[in-house]
């Protein structure tokens, strides 16, 4: 259980106020030119020692992405990208911290476009998000009137320039480069990799792409130490995480935890339980909608990080965990994502463009109890055609979670089919 | 001659009149402009559609996207392209409000197939149909994102959590009062 | 100096001949289709008449009718003639024939070699057709012809050697007469086979009818012929068959004697007697080609030279032995 | 062999089985025209084009059938109809060259092109036997009913 | 210089190819889709997956650059397995309508579901229905067989320069289509539909005609224009089933103008196959080839040489030139002319009528000059050649002259003549970027060439080439020699005319002259070759043979029609406007009676009594060699050496004018096609379908 000193996200829940003066009575904005002042190198490495791992779900290391960066002198202009994109079913952290942590991202921003030389960033935020959006651009004006954005940030001595961009549906565009295409005022299409953004980004030049709550625990961890982040969690998983409890609890809730919690008390304590008692638990989908769901068996014990869950076949992705108890209908749930990912696949790619659709019909004729055996196979077959075939993870995130299913419940999806 | 299905998909068919942005819109154009590199104006696309789309009225006509893709010089076909792709952006007329009722996973479990069938219900329309009255507009859209919150509903830029059928169907009479 | 009248008696006797000749070779035709299709489960002719009766004279009325075509690379002479040829030497050999007692055009005292003479000639016939077609299946067709008729007149030869041997002489009334007390396929039975098989190739008749092979040569030597040139081949080749069943059942089966010199056999005419032993042999003739396939030619040839005439050889030398002996 | 071969056993067995057959077997044979054997329904006979039930003709002249025949017994021109579909034009089969080896049957993808029952054809002049798009939708009329079932039956098996 | 390893062969390959080309090197096979080599590259098909050693998933052989050390293996399970999984995808929502589909037998598709796909689909749902687009009267959709490979759109973006096609929507609803219906505005549309690997878009005036096994090819050159593309063409019995690109990467790539592609069907109308002669009556009658001959010989007994004069057409073959100067000679008349537009060029240096940059060389060329010319109409080809250049370097490019739409940004300098006086003395501001490249090129289009000054136009053309760089001759300083100066043609058989010195002779007139004599009655006979673009007002009173293919203008004012062959109809040999020599065969047989030129050519010179010495093709072509040696080498470009050309004078302020007033009808074959004359309407004036 974290330690109400390590919470970072003191605001998470808007309890107080957003605005700049409130933020830095928070400790935001807190001697943020002593910490530009330490240099570029020195940013970078603290969060490689903190372990800090990317939040928008692949779970890369952030310090280390960062380090991709060209380094030497500066012929073209590099970016910053925020990917406030958040889409993922089950998730809905980021969207917290732009309504009640602003300025904890913008201050963010302002260190990690320090650390990889950029003088531009931009937020990309999800166009349903129009509240979040005007929340954000409020904050970044303040941040703007009082000198900690635009040329000599925070008395820096370097100009970082943040702009609100917003997007306009599409869940593709949290992908990096479908968000830098996005970005360019084209479709949100996914490009080939390589080259990859840290070389090649937007407009051809390098570009860093990070998730919102990635970059709105930078300060923290460069105010309090890399080695204060890396002492919370494990190891291999280090410090905090807002984790998302929806679907069948009693207090669906946002909190942060440190990594490495054990998913029964996570549900329990901050959840309030399973509706109807930890029995009446059928499976959750531990890391948003892209990752496979886990039965009640492997969720009694399996602890919520990067390691624990890649053992069990999921993964911790966003962290939007999403409970199901035995009321729940495990084959539409998973078919609804399935359409999901058909509705929100770009086309470029045959597997992704043609997959995804044969995916949800297959499921929701499963769901009806159509069809016979051979389908269920059939089904897992498609599952894996798709998956690794395309140029995004997409495809792969469409496919896994019908792999999960048939995993872990191809009894009940057998038993339909027998219509019992 | 051969008969052919001509598709005219999501777009009136008679000549629309050509839009021009409003004067308060026009001037925001080369603020949005200049959040872009030179040259790369083409990434103002999203954002100039936003305010067309906003000026008409929840919708975006076949002009705004040829006025947007002028403005931009950037080919019509680019313009239209984006329009289409991104579910923002509405390419028929909808309603004063537009009911947009999150359908994905984590809604579903919390009952957002009651409430969807109960805007039909209310409404009198299916997905995708506006009322006579040219209020409401119905949508089942996909996760908004506030999974915590669930059932969710957006209607126009707001959302409207923890929602059960009789919450929405007091709001939707609210809405249709005022 | 030849009266008119011998001459007359002498047109009379022939015509008598060829009359019922022509007619025979007509029904030999609708026998052999009937007789084939019985052994084939079918029918046979049956729409043109009576049970087909008059099938013979439709065919020949078509035969007729049919334009003659001569090839534009032929040698018309001799295209023309080798049917003629082939026709005109099936009925002279009748000439010698005895039907019955003293029933002989002309009783010659060589009758046999007479017969064995005009046989010989059949194969310049079928020589000219094959040349005079100017084609390679006419060509080939004539060959094999020609080289399966010398192959089995040898042994046909020294068949008619044995008999006369045993019958003291050459007059076809005397051979018959020979055979009072004991027909001589009695004792010449190998001979009499060696006989029939010979007969059958000599007559170009299934399985040895290799100089017609449609299979391989389309139709040999007639292969060009059409309409009457056609029909006359082809009653030359019935005729053919009938008199190689009349010299069959001369030199073998006693011609006109009956079975055996009692009543009732002796009341029944010789003439009839013969015809009931001709038909015989016939039947025979069609039994072969309804129930064996076709030779190859190599087992032809390998058959007349290595089999019969060594075979027939010894049975001479037994013969003569043997009247040498008594 | 030898004991076999002196005595022309082989022969003579060969010659009673044939007179066997002449007097004991009961004969086969049938009185065509007047009775008609049996015919598979995979009987190759004379050729004829369908049509749909609704009266439109099957074929979409997309040429298989002319580019598969051994024969090259059949010719086939097409063009774009008024309706836009795709037509043949032209549908030539010379019955004098084909084969009836069935493959035009084999090869086409709409059932059209079908080698019918029919097998009493014969003309009196060759230019009878050169068959048109025509001649041959009139002989698809009028088999379609022996055709259809002939199809039918033989379905299963393709 | 990475070295990789692909199928257990080692292989150097350039910096920069990919996997795929790698592979193609070794002769090793990868499926494609969306992969094309003159295209970018989209990598969205997903059909080129290979494995490589140390990925975890497949890779994308199109898009992945070759490294070092790779080791790739294109024939594991998984990489069959990825195939046959991305095909059965492609194949459940293709319609399986091979049989109507006009692509059947020549489908990327087809081809490559049978070499690595499955055996059949296990999707029994129903199929997407995808509405057709209208993409004018050239390209037939069925948007149901699309299977979004984007190579159209890529196509038109890149190549074309048509940004009019996009792929919308998203998912499994992406659609390729135009913004609204209406025709593709690209001179090389056509080339979408052999760039399309399904039958989504198929040829129009094709459709459903014919079937790609059943059509014999035989290798052509495009006479339509001056670029001599490389075509082929398909042919059943007599008749041209169609017009296709053959690959030639030093001329026409792998695409082909429109003109050439659709204009086929004018071979069909208003053929001459007959010869006739003009009655007293003034009807055309036919008459046998003798009474024709006869007719021509008795007129021309009585005319002495120097009244006698040939116009040669743009579509003529080297072979019925020669054939015609040499009787010319033998007449004694000097009146000859191979330029029917009235171009004041094509005397000697040979560099001063060529393109000497080469149309490859354009891609090499770092300024652009165009002066008089729109080469979007008159070479498309070259257009696509210069619009490449501007991709990949982003070239300037200027334009003195009309100014056009030429699908990519154009400086227009104006269309005042004047301009290159001021560039040469250096006072025009395009002078800062003259001086700064170090390879610019400048072509002389028609629009220049045919003015009343066009000599001294060439003249200053080639001042200002050699003043600004144009010309770098061989030097030990410069290893690479360039010469920037161009003309360009619009008439195929305009650089053979030259090299062969169909010119004036001395004393001799050039066209407008003849014709301004014919009128004043000076000139008594007239040998029109294939010549229609000219007045033939002026012709009322002299005694016209016309010798060609159709009954168009030449034939309506003629005394004699000669019928000769189509360029499909005859072997001949061309010489594009690089100066390189190439050779079509023939095709199908003239219609009628007509006969190859060069034959009526000879025949008529035994009845005209100068009987010409030679029988056969060989000896034509060996009397080719004899005139200009030039025609020993075929299919390579022979450089010019760069010698002063030009008369010095003083232009008129004039302004330039277009030298074409369309693209799609422009000559005899053209103007009788069906289908160029609805892409006039519907595509030129844009007149709306239907």
């Amino acid at each position: 259980m974290l330690r109400e000193s390590d919470r970072i996200f003191t605001n998470l829940y808007g309890t107080e106020d957003w605005r700049l003066k409130a933020a830095q009575s928070r400790g935001d904005w807190d001697k943020t030119k002593d910490l530009l002042a330490k240099g570029q190198a020195w940013i970078t490495q603290e969060v490689m020692t903190s372990g800090l791992k990317g939040r928008g779900g692949a779970g890369f290391p952030t310090g280390k992405k960062w380090s991709f960066m060209p380094k030497g002198e500066e012929v073209t202009p590099r970016y910053l990208i925020i990917n406030a994109d958040e889409s993922e079913p089950g998730t809905c952290k980021d969207r917290d911290i732009l309504r009640y942590e602003p300025h904890k991202l913008i201050e963010g921003a302002l260190l990690a476009g320090f650390a990889i030389g950029a003088h531009v960033g931009y937020i990309y935020i999800r166009g349903e998000f129009y509240q979040e959006a005007e929340h954000l651009e409020a904050a970044i004006a303040e941040a703007y009137k009082a000198g900690l954005l635009g040329k000599n940030a925070a008395n820096s001595g370097w100009s970082f320039d943040l702009y609100v961009h917003r997007g306009a549906g599409a869940y593709i565009c949290g992908e990096e480069t479908a968000l830098l295409e996005s970005l360019e005022g084209r479709k949100g299409m996914p490009r080939l990799k390589p080259p990859f953004p840290a070389i090649v980004g937007l407009y051809g030049c390098p570009t860093i792409v990070n998730n919102v709550e990635t970059l709105a625990v930078v300060p923290t961890i460069l105010r309090r130490g890399g080695s204060w982040f890396a002492s919370i969690g494990t190891p291999d998983n280090a410090g905090t995480k807002i984790f998302c409890l929806s679907g069948h609890v009693n207090k669906p809730c946002n909190v942060e935890e440190a990594l490495g919690i054990p998913m029964k008390e996570l549900i329990e304590k901050h959840g309030g339980g399973v509706r109807g008692g930890w029995d009446n638990l059928l499976a959750v989908i531990p890391g948003g909608s892209s990752v496979s769901l886990l039965p009640k068996e492997i969720c009694e014990t399996v602890l919520m990080d990067f390691t624990s869950l890649a053992k069990v076949k999921s993964a911790l992705g966003t962290a939007g965990v999403i409970v199901m108890d035995k009321s729940t209908d495990v084959v539409r749930a998973i078919a609804r994502l399935s359409k999901f990912y058909m509705h929100e696949s770009c086309g470029q790619c045959t597997p992704c463009r043609e997959g995804t659709g044969w995916m949800w019909r297959m499921l929701m004729r499963l769901a009806e109890g159509e069809g016979t055996s051979k389908d269920i196979d059939q089904l897992e077959e498609v599952t894996h055609q798709v998956e690794g075939h395309t140029i995004c993870a997409l495809g792969d995130a469409a496919a896994w979670p019908v792999q999960g299913l048939i995993r872990h419940f191809r009894p009940e999806l057998e038993r339909r089919l027998r219509r019992e | 001659m051969k008969k052919k299905l001509v598709l005219k998909k999501d777009l009136p068919t008679e000549k629309s009149t050509p839009f021009i942005f409003s004067p308060e819109n026009e001037a925001k154009i080369p603020e949005l402009l200049k959040r872009y590199p030179e040259g790369r104006q083409a990434s103002a696309i999203l954002p100039l559609f936003y305010l067309a789309q906003r000026q008409c009225g929840g919708w975006l006509p076949p002009s705004a996207i040829e006025k947007v893709t002028e403005i931009l010089r950037v080919p019509v076909i680019r313009g239209y392209e984006v329009a289409t792709f991104y579910t923002l952006f509405n390419l028929k007329p909808v309603g004063t409000y537009h009911v947009q009722v999150c359908g994905t996973t984590p809604c579903m479990l919390r009952g957002s197939e009651a409430l969807l069938s109960a805007c039909k219900r209310h409404l009198n329309i299916e997905c995708g149909e506006t009322t006579k009255n040219g209020a409401f507009t119905l949508n089942e859209v996909e996760c908004l994102s506030a999974c915590v919150n669930a059932p969710v509903v957006q209607i126009n830029d707001t959302y409207y959590e923890d929602l059960t059928e009789e919450a929405l169907i007091k709001l939707l009479e609210g809405l249709a009062s005022c | 100096m030849v009266n008119v009248e011998d001459l007359l008696f002498l047109i009379g006797y022939t015509l008598l001949i060829i009359i019922p000749l022509l007619l025979a070779v007509a029904y030999l035709t609708y026998v052999e289709r009937k007789v084939i299709a019985a052994m084939q489960r079918r029918v046979g002719p049956n729409v043109v008449g009576w049970f087909g009766l008059l099938q013979p004279f439709a065919d020949g009325l078509k035969l007729l009718h049919k334009e003659t075509i001569i090839p534009t690379q032929a040698n018309p002479f001799l295209f023309i003639v080798a049917p003629l040829l082939t026709f005109g030497l099936s009925l002279s050999a009748w000439a010698v024939i005895p039907f019955g007692p003293g029933m002989v055009i002309s009783n010659i005292n060589v009758g046999i070699l007479y017969l064995f003479a005009i046989s010989s000639l059949g194969v310049y016939g079928i020589i000219m057709a094959g040349w005079a077609s100017n084609s390679k299946y006419s060509f080939l067709g004539a060959l094999r012809s020609a080289a399966q008729m010398v192959s089995y007149e040898v042994s046909i030869g020294l068949v008619i050697v044995t008999i006369l041997l045993s019958a003291g002489s050459l007059n076809l009334s005397e051979i018959v007469e020979a055979q009072q007390n004991i027909w001589f396929i009695i004792p010449h039975l190998p001979m009499a086979v060696i006989f029939s098989i010979s007969a059958l190739a000599e007559t170009n008749r299934a399985p040895f009818d290799l100089p017609e092979a449609e299979a391989e040569l389309v139709s040999g030597y007639n292969v060009e012929y059409s309409s009457m040139t056609f029909a006359l081949f082809f009653l030359g080749e019935y005729a053919n068959m009938i008199l190689m069943s009349a010299i069959g059942s001369i030199l073998f089966l006693g011609g006109w004697l009956p079975p055996l010199q009692i009543p009732p056999f002796t009341w029944v005419p010789g003439i009839v007697w013969f015809s009931l032993k001709m038909s015989f042999l016939l039947f025979v003739f069609l039994w072969v080609r309804a129930t064996f396939p076709r030779y190859r030619y190599d087992q032809l040839m390998r058959l007349g030279w290595k089999v019969f005439l060594p075979f027939s050889l010894l049975w001479v030398i037994l013969t003569a032995g043997v009247i040498v002996i008594l | 062999m030898k004991l076999k071969f002196f005595p022309l056993t082989e022969l003579c067995s060969g010659l009673f089985l044939t007179l066997k057959y002449m007097f004991l077997k009961k004969k086969v044979t049938l009185a065509y025209p007047y009775e008609k054997g049996a015919l598979s329904p995979r009987f190759r006979g004379e050729h004829a084009l369908r049509r749909y039930p609704n009266g439109e003709e099957r074929c979409i002249a997309c040429k298989l059938c002319e580019a598969v025949c051994p024969a090259q017994a059949i010719t086939i021109e097409a063009e774009e109809r008024e309706d836009g579909s795709r037509r043949a034009t032209r549908y030539d089969i010379d019955m004098i060259k084909c084969i009836y080896c069935g493959l035009c049957e084999e090869s086409c993808p709409v059932d059209a092109i079908v080698e019918g029952p029919n097998f009493e054809f014969a003309t009196d002049t060759r230019e009878e036997l050169y068959y048109n798009k025509d001649k041959l939708l009139a002989n698809g009329d009028r088999w379609e009913v022996a055709i259809a079932a002939r199809l039918e039956q033989d379905a299963r098996y393709r | 210089m990475p070295k990789l390893t692909i199928d257990d062969k080692e292989i150097d390959v350039p910096e920069g190819m990919t996997v795929l080309q790698a592979a193609e090197m070794l002769g090793i096979e990868i499926p494609v889709f969306c992969y094309h080599p003159k295209l970018s590259i989209a990598g969205n098909c997903r059909m080129c997956l290979v494995d490589m050693e140390h990925s975890p998933k497949p890779i994308a052989s199109c898009a992945m650059p070759a490294s070092e050390g790779m080791v790739i293996r294109t024939q594991t399970p998984m990489v069959k397995k990825a195939r046959q999984g991305v095909l059965e995808f492609l194949l459940i929502n293709h319609p399986l309508d091979c049989p109507i589909c006009d692509q059947g037998g020549e489908c990327d598709l087809q081809d490559i579901s049978v070499a690595y796909g499955g055996d059949s689909s296990r999707y029994a749902l129903n199929k997407r229905a995808v509405p057709d687009k209208e993409f004018g009267p050239l390209i037939e959709t069925a948007m149901n067989r699309c299977i979004q490979c984007t190579r159209c759109i890529r196509f038109a973006t890149e190549v074309a320069g048509v940004p009019e096609l996009g792929a919308t929507g998203r998912g499994e609803d992406m659609e390729i289509g135009t913004y609204i219906q209406k025709a593709i505005t690209s001179e090389l549309s056509g080339n979408m539909i052999d760039i399309c690997p399904v039958g989504a878009l198929t040829s129009k005036p094709y459709n459903y005609r014919g079937r790609s096994w059943e059509l014999s090819h035989t290798p052509s050159i495009d006479v339509f224009d001056a670029v001599g593309s490389a075509i082929r063409l398909d042919t059943r019995g007599r008749e041209v089933m169609r017009v296709l690109p053959r690959q030639n990467d030093e001329v026409n790539e792998d695409w082909i103008s429109d003109k050439v592609r659709f204009s086929y069907d004018g071979l069909k109308y208003q053929r001459l196959d007959h010869p006739y002669v003009r009655q007293k009556d003034g009807r055309l009658a036919p008459v046998s080839w003798d009474k024709a001959f006869e007719a021509i010989a008795e007129q021309l007994r009585d005319i002495p040489g120097n009244q006698i004069a040939a116009i040669v057409g743009d579509m003529v073959d080297a072979e019925a030139m020669v054939a015609l100067k040499d009787l010319m000679v033998a007449l004694g008349s000097p009146h000859i002319d191979c330029r029917q537009d009235g171009a004041k060029n094509g005397s000697e240096p040979r560099c001063s009528y060529l393109f000497n940059t080469t149309i490859a060389g354009i891609e090499r060329a770092d300024f652009c000059l165009l002066i008089g010319t729109n080469p979007r109409w008159e070479a498309p080809l070259i257009n696509a050649r210069i619009r490449k250049n501007y991709l990949y370097s982003g070239f300037p490019v200027a334009l003195v002259g009309p100014s056009h739409d030429l699908g990519y940004p154009v400086d227009s300098l104006g269309s005042d003549p004047l301009i290159l006086e001021e560039i040469l003395r250096g006072h025009h501001p395009i002078i800062s970027l003259l001086k700064t490249a170090k390879r610019p090129m400048m072509i002389v289009g028609p629009g220049a060439l045919r003015r009343e000054d066009g000599a001294t136009l060439l003249c200053l053309a080639r001042q200002v080439a050699d003043k600004y760089g144009f010309i770098h001759q061989r030097k030990t300083t410069i290893p690479d020699p360039w010469n920037g100066f161009n003309v360009l043609h619009t008439a195929a058989s305009r650089v053979g005319g030259f090299d062969l010195g169909l010119l004036p002779g001395p004393k001799g007139y050039d066209v407008k002259g003849m014709l301004d004599a014919a009128a004043a009655k000076k000139l008594k006979a007239i040998y029109l070759l294939g010549a229609d673009e000219i007045d033939m007002a002026s012709l009322k009173s002299t005694f016209v043979i016309y010798q060609g293919h159709h009954g168009d203008r030449g034939a309506s004012v003629a005394d004699v029609v000669l019928p000769g062959a189509a360029y499909t109809e005859k072997s001949g040999t061309y010489v594009n406007t690089e100066g390189r020599v190439q050779r079509s065969l023939k095709a199908v047989s003239p219609p009628g009676d007509a006969k190859e030129d060069w034959k009526i050519i000879r025949a008529l010179s035994e009845k005209l009594g100068h009987t010409l010495p030679y029988n056969t093709l060989e000896e034509v072509r060996a009397r080719l060699v004899e005139a200009n040696s030039l025609f020993e080498e075929l299919d390579t470009v022979q450089r010019a050496p760069w010698l002063p050309f030009g008369q010095e004078g003083k232009i008129s302020s004039e302004s330039f004018t277009a030298a074409l007033e369309s693209f799609y009808m422009t000559d005899s074959i053209s103007r009788h096609s069906i289908t160029m004359a609805k892409c006039e309407r519907e595509i030129a004036q844009g007149a709306p379908h239907g």
